[in-house]
Formats: C-alpha cells, structure tokens, sequence
C-alpha cells in the first residue's frame, strides 16, 4: 500500500461506506455528522490493510497519522464550541487520555441506545392511542389553588443568582491546531539551519507536544525538511531541506 | 389471528373492531363517511356493523357506550360510572405551577409588559409552552406588540392577581436588594442569563 | 336497570365496567392506585377486575385493547387495525426523529433530570435544536434547575413512555448491555496486533 493508497482505503463503518478520502471531504462540506464517524473504525481498517503486508510501510503510516490528526482535531474542535473563552491548559496527561476515552466508551453507549431505541419505535408503530381528551369526556372546572406571590419573588431570585462557576476540567483536553506548530517551525527554520526538537516544545504540555510532533511529520511529507535522530530515544534534529 | 379459533365469525365482526380500534383513538366524534373512509369499506357495511357496536357497548352491558351525537359517533362513559369520572378529572387539584410556568409568570409579572424572546433570553430556555399554558389558564393575557409586526408581548391579568392574593401589581414582594425599578431588574437577569450561557 | 335482568351478577363485573368508563375518558395511562381513588374500591380488587378488562380486551378478540404501559393502564387500538388507524392520523409526535433527537432521547431517558452541557457533553454536539424539537414533541419536559440560576434540566416524560411502549422507564435495557460492540472493536484490533508482532 503506498502512501496515496491510504486516501482510497475501504471503510465499511456504521455511518459510512466508501473510500476515506471521500468520508474527509464529506466532514469538511458539512454533509456528515463527524459526531457520527467511529474514528476507532477507520484506524481497525487501515491496520488490518498494513497487516496483509511484509513490511511496514513507514510513509503510509506518516500519511495515515497526519489524516487522523486532521479528523481528531476537528472532532475534538466539535466537542469545544466555545473555544476563544479557554484558556491553554496543561492537564495531567493519564487524566486526559482517561477522559477521553471514558467520554468516548460513553458516547458509544448512548448512540447504542438510541439504536435500541430506534429498533423499538419501528416494533411499535402498529400500536395506535388517543393523544388528548376523549370526546365525550365530562370536562372538569380547575380553578388554579390559592397561590403564594413570595414564589414569584423567588424565582425572580433565582433566575438573578450567579450560575456555580462550571467544572471546566473536562474541557482542558484541548488540540491546538497543527497549522500553530508548522508556522512556528518554519519561522525558526528562517533564522537557523536546523534545531533541536525535543528542546523546541520541552516547555509545553503533552497534547501539544503531540500535535507539534504531527506538525513535524507534515513539513517532511511535504518535503520541507530533512529529519535525524541518532537512536530510538534521543533528540530529533530538524534541518531545513533547501 | 384467533379468528381461526371460532367456529363462526360474523362477517362484520372484523369490520366492528377495525371501527372499535378507531373510535377509541379518535379525539371527536367520527361520521359514519370518516369511519368509512378509514377503514376503506362500504357505509352499508359500517351501518350495520355500528349497529353490532351499540349492541355491545350500551348502558348496563359495558362501562363503554357507544353515542350517536350530532357530528357522529363517539364512546363515552356509562352514566353509572359518572361519579367515578367526575372524581377523576377533578382529583388532580390544581398541584400548583411547575417550575418552567412559576419564572415565566414571574417575568411577565415583574417586568412585563414583556414578549416571548425577551422571557426566553431571561430564562435560557424557550418559553413558548410555558407561556401557552399561562394564557390559557388566564394567568397572562396579550398587550400589544413590541412595535408594528414585533413579537407579542404579554402581561398579568386580574386572574393572576385574584389567585396570588393581590390588589395589584404593585402589592407583588419587592425585590429592591436586587435592583431599583424594573429595567435594572431586567438588565441584571439579562447579564445573568448571558454568563449563565444558555 | 338492567342488571335485574341478569341472573348472576359477578361482583367485579360492575367495578370493571367502572374502570372501563375511567378507562375510556382518560387522556393518558392510569395508575392502579388512581383508579381505586376515583372507583372508591380497593386496589387488590381494582387489580382482579383489571385482569377480568384485560382478558376481554385483548388483541384478536377486540378492536380495543388494554395495556399496561407508563406506570399505567390505558385502552389503545388493536394493532390488526393499525393501516385504518393510519389513515385516520397523523402520528406527529414519532414521525421523523433525527438521529441526533435519538440520541439526545436516549441520554435523557438514560440520566434525566439532565442539562443541556451535560448532553452537549456526551454527544459531543451542541444539543439545543435536538432538545427543542424533543420538547415540542412531549417527549421530554423540563424538570426543574441544577442549582439557583443553574441551567435547565430535562426528563423523560410518560408521553415517551407510551410512544415507545414501555411500562416505565425501568424496562429501557441497561446501557452496559447494549454497548458489546465496543469490546468487540477492541479485541479485533488486539487479534490483528498480535498477528503483526508474530
């Protein structure tokens, strides 16, 4: 499977059918729910593809990491409607992978009872009632009880009273986007040769440390610069290509 | 279905339950061209088959009775069942206003007169069935519109007042901890309601 | 009246003909214990003779037919006559439900009283169309705030109940049950993992 290959990669999911490339230009119109598509679906895809071949093939995966960054990202961008007002903020990365995945096992569940739920209404759609009063029911007086007006005063009061301040600590998972980190790197790439990576977002937290190493994968699809690491583990260097 | 279990089904039966199955959905009386139509048989036929009907469900026999009324056909409850009725649909004695109808009725009464977006942008929610109960209870009434073709605005009616006890608007508790006068009332449940972020 | 015609008259023939009129006028499912209220009887006997109601009207031999449905008894159609029902209404408030109205649905009915942030947050959408729409319905209806100024909150209402035919909302299966799937994804990508390092 080459790298092109990855855009034409099958996907028989639950809300789609057809090849990937077709289910990211659907998101980007708007013409499907992304709430809707199994991200784990397409990743158990592309794996069982690299599984029915020898090698891996290292530029497939590149190319496939950077798509489901893209879509990760605006998936999460549709979990934070509001994003101006939160501020960047470091969460503790074993709570935030827990979070997520807890919110997604969640999210899975309810789409599952709506199925169920589905299935139901079709089951009962011969079962025919009566909304309403019968048409020859005796209609009843109801003079509303005497009311207190202190009830109305408190429920002006509440309506007044200052929201709880929200928990935002849900919220914290956030994916700055990849384009931050591409410009970032090409600045730095315009006034010197080459830099140390792992130095570069030493000072930031892990999701965004995550999104700047997929940034770094971009400008080497695109051939911009030239990657080096002298062992598993050590420092990445990053060169500018020109 | 279990008519294969009777020795003989009357020709009509069929038809009498189709007829009975829509009489106990309807909400008014069904001509006899309506149950025709609905059940896509001849009027003869649905005739004869109300007239199987009326046998079955009739005063003494059944607490359901088939009624011939000016529109058309309906059940209703046998007479010697009226007290039993008239318990039910009294009983539920007024529980008082739900949560949704006692803001809503605050709003129209402290600031009003006052429109559906402007209750709605108070309350964070859509006041639309809220409001409907209100006035069809009495409790509000319409005043006017904001301007020509603006949203209808509404406001307490002397109901309201008769039933919180009032002579008057102006009897209402004051709420002068939280503003002076009824635009700063709004202006700070408006500011509210913005950080509340409905 | 006509009971002096009878011969033997069983002793909870008249209450059942009682609860068939209450039955027969109520706008939505009556619990046992309003039908003793309104009957004046005992609930143990209310019960026998609902049994006596259940056993007459039942799918096959009558065009009416009882259920136990949201915490309740109630007469609805005989499903036979379901194509002539549907001909004579409109079934707005199950016609056309989204998926995102499904799924809004299900977390109310799963964990109401619920906000909107807090369904916001499950779904991963905002919710506010999809709750207005499922409001408009009668499916579910606001049930008081999270707290003073709070947003919100939404329930399941017995209309829900009764649209989807479930006695109450106990019957709805458990949310553990249903979410097999995602195992199943999971132990797939392990298989496939294994294979690789092999």
């Amino acid at each position: 499977m080459s790298a092109v290959a990855v855009r034409d990669l099958d996907l028989d999911l639950d809300s789609f059918e057809g090849p990937f490339d077709l289910l990211l230009t659907l998101v980007l119109k708007d013409e499907l729910e992304l709430a809707d598509v199994e991200v784990a679906g397409v990743v158990a895809a592309f794996v069982e593809r690299l599984a029915e071949r020898a090698s891996p093939d290292l530029e497939a995966c590149g190319e496939f990491l950077v798509l489901m960054a893209a879509l990760l990202e605006l998936k999460a961008r549709g979990l934070f409607p509001d994003e101006d007002e939160l501020a960047f903020d470091d969460l503790d990365p074993e709570e935030a992978a827990g979070e997520l995945a807890e919110r997604l096992a969640l999210y899975r569940r309810f789409k599952a009872a709506a199925a169920w739920l589905e299935e139901r209404l079709a089951a009962e759609s011969d079962r025919y009632f009566r909304l309403g009063p019968a048409p020859l029911a005796p209609v009843p007086e109801r003079p509303l009880a005497p009311q207190d007006p202190v009830a109305l005063a408190s429920a002006l009061r509440q309506l007044a009273a200052d929201p709880p301040a929200p928990s935002l600590s849900h919220l914290e998972l956030r994916f700055p986007p990849v384009s931050l980190f591409l410009d970032r790197f090409r600045a730095v790439l315009s006034r010197r040769r080459q830099f140390v990576f792992d130095r570069e977002v030493d000072s930031l937290s892990r999701v965004e440390q995550a999104v700047a190493f997929l940034a770094l994968l971009e400008l080497r699809k695109v051939g911009e610069i030239k990657l080096g690491q002298p062992a598993p583990f050590e420092p990445i260097t990053v060169w500018s290509a020109s | 279905m279990t008519g294969a279990l009777r020795l003989v089904e009357n020709p009509v039966d069929r038809l009498a339950r189709t007829l009975e199955a829509l009489l106990v959905i309807a909400s008014s009386p069904l001509s006899i061209e309506e149950l025709a139509a609905a059940s896509e048989d001849e009027t003869e036929r649905v005739e004869t088959a109300l007239g199987l009907i009326a046998s079955r469900y009739r005063e003494g026999r059944s607490g359901i009775v088939l009624e011939h009324v000016a529109g058309g056909y309906a059940f209703r409850a046998a007479r010697e069942a009226a007290e039993a009725c008239a318990r039910l649909v009294e009983r539920p004695v007024q529980r008082g206003l739900s949560q949704a109808a006692l803001e809503t009725l605050a709003v129209v009464a402290y600031l009003g007169p006052v429109s559906r977006p402007e209750i709605a942008k108070i309350r964070g929610v859509a006041a639309d069935s809220a409001v409907a109960g209100l006035v069809e209870r009495g409790l509000i009434a319409e005043a006017g519109r904001e301007s020509d073709g603006g949203a209808v605005r509404y406001r307490a009616t002397p109901l309201f007042e008769r039933v919180f006890g009032l002579s008057g608007l102006s009897e209402l508790p004051r709420l002068d901890d939280l503003a002076e006068g009824s635009e700063e009332l709004r202006s700070r449940l408006e500011e509210v309601a913005g950080r509340r972020g409905a």
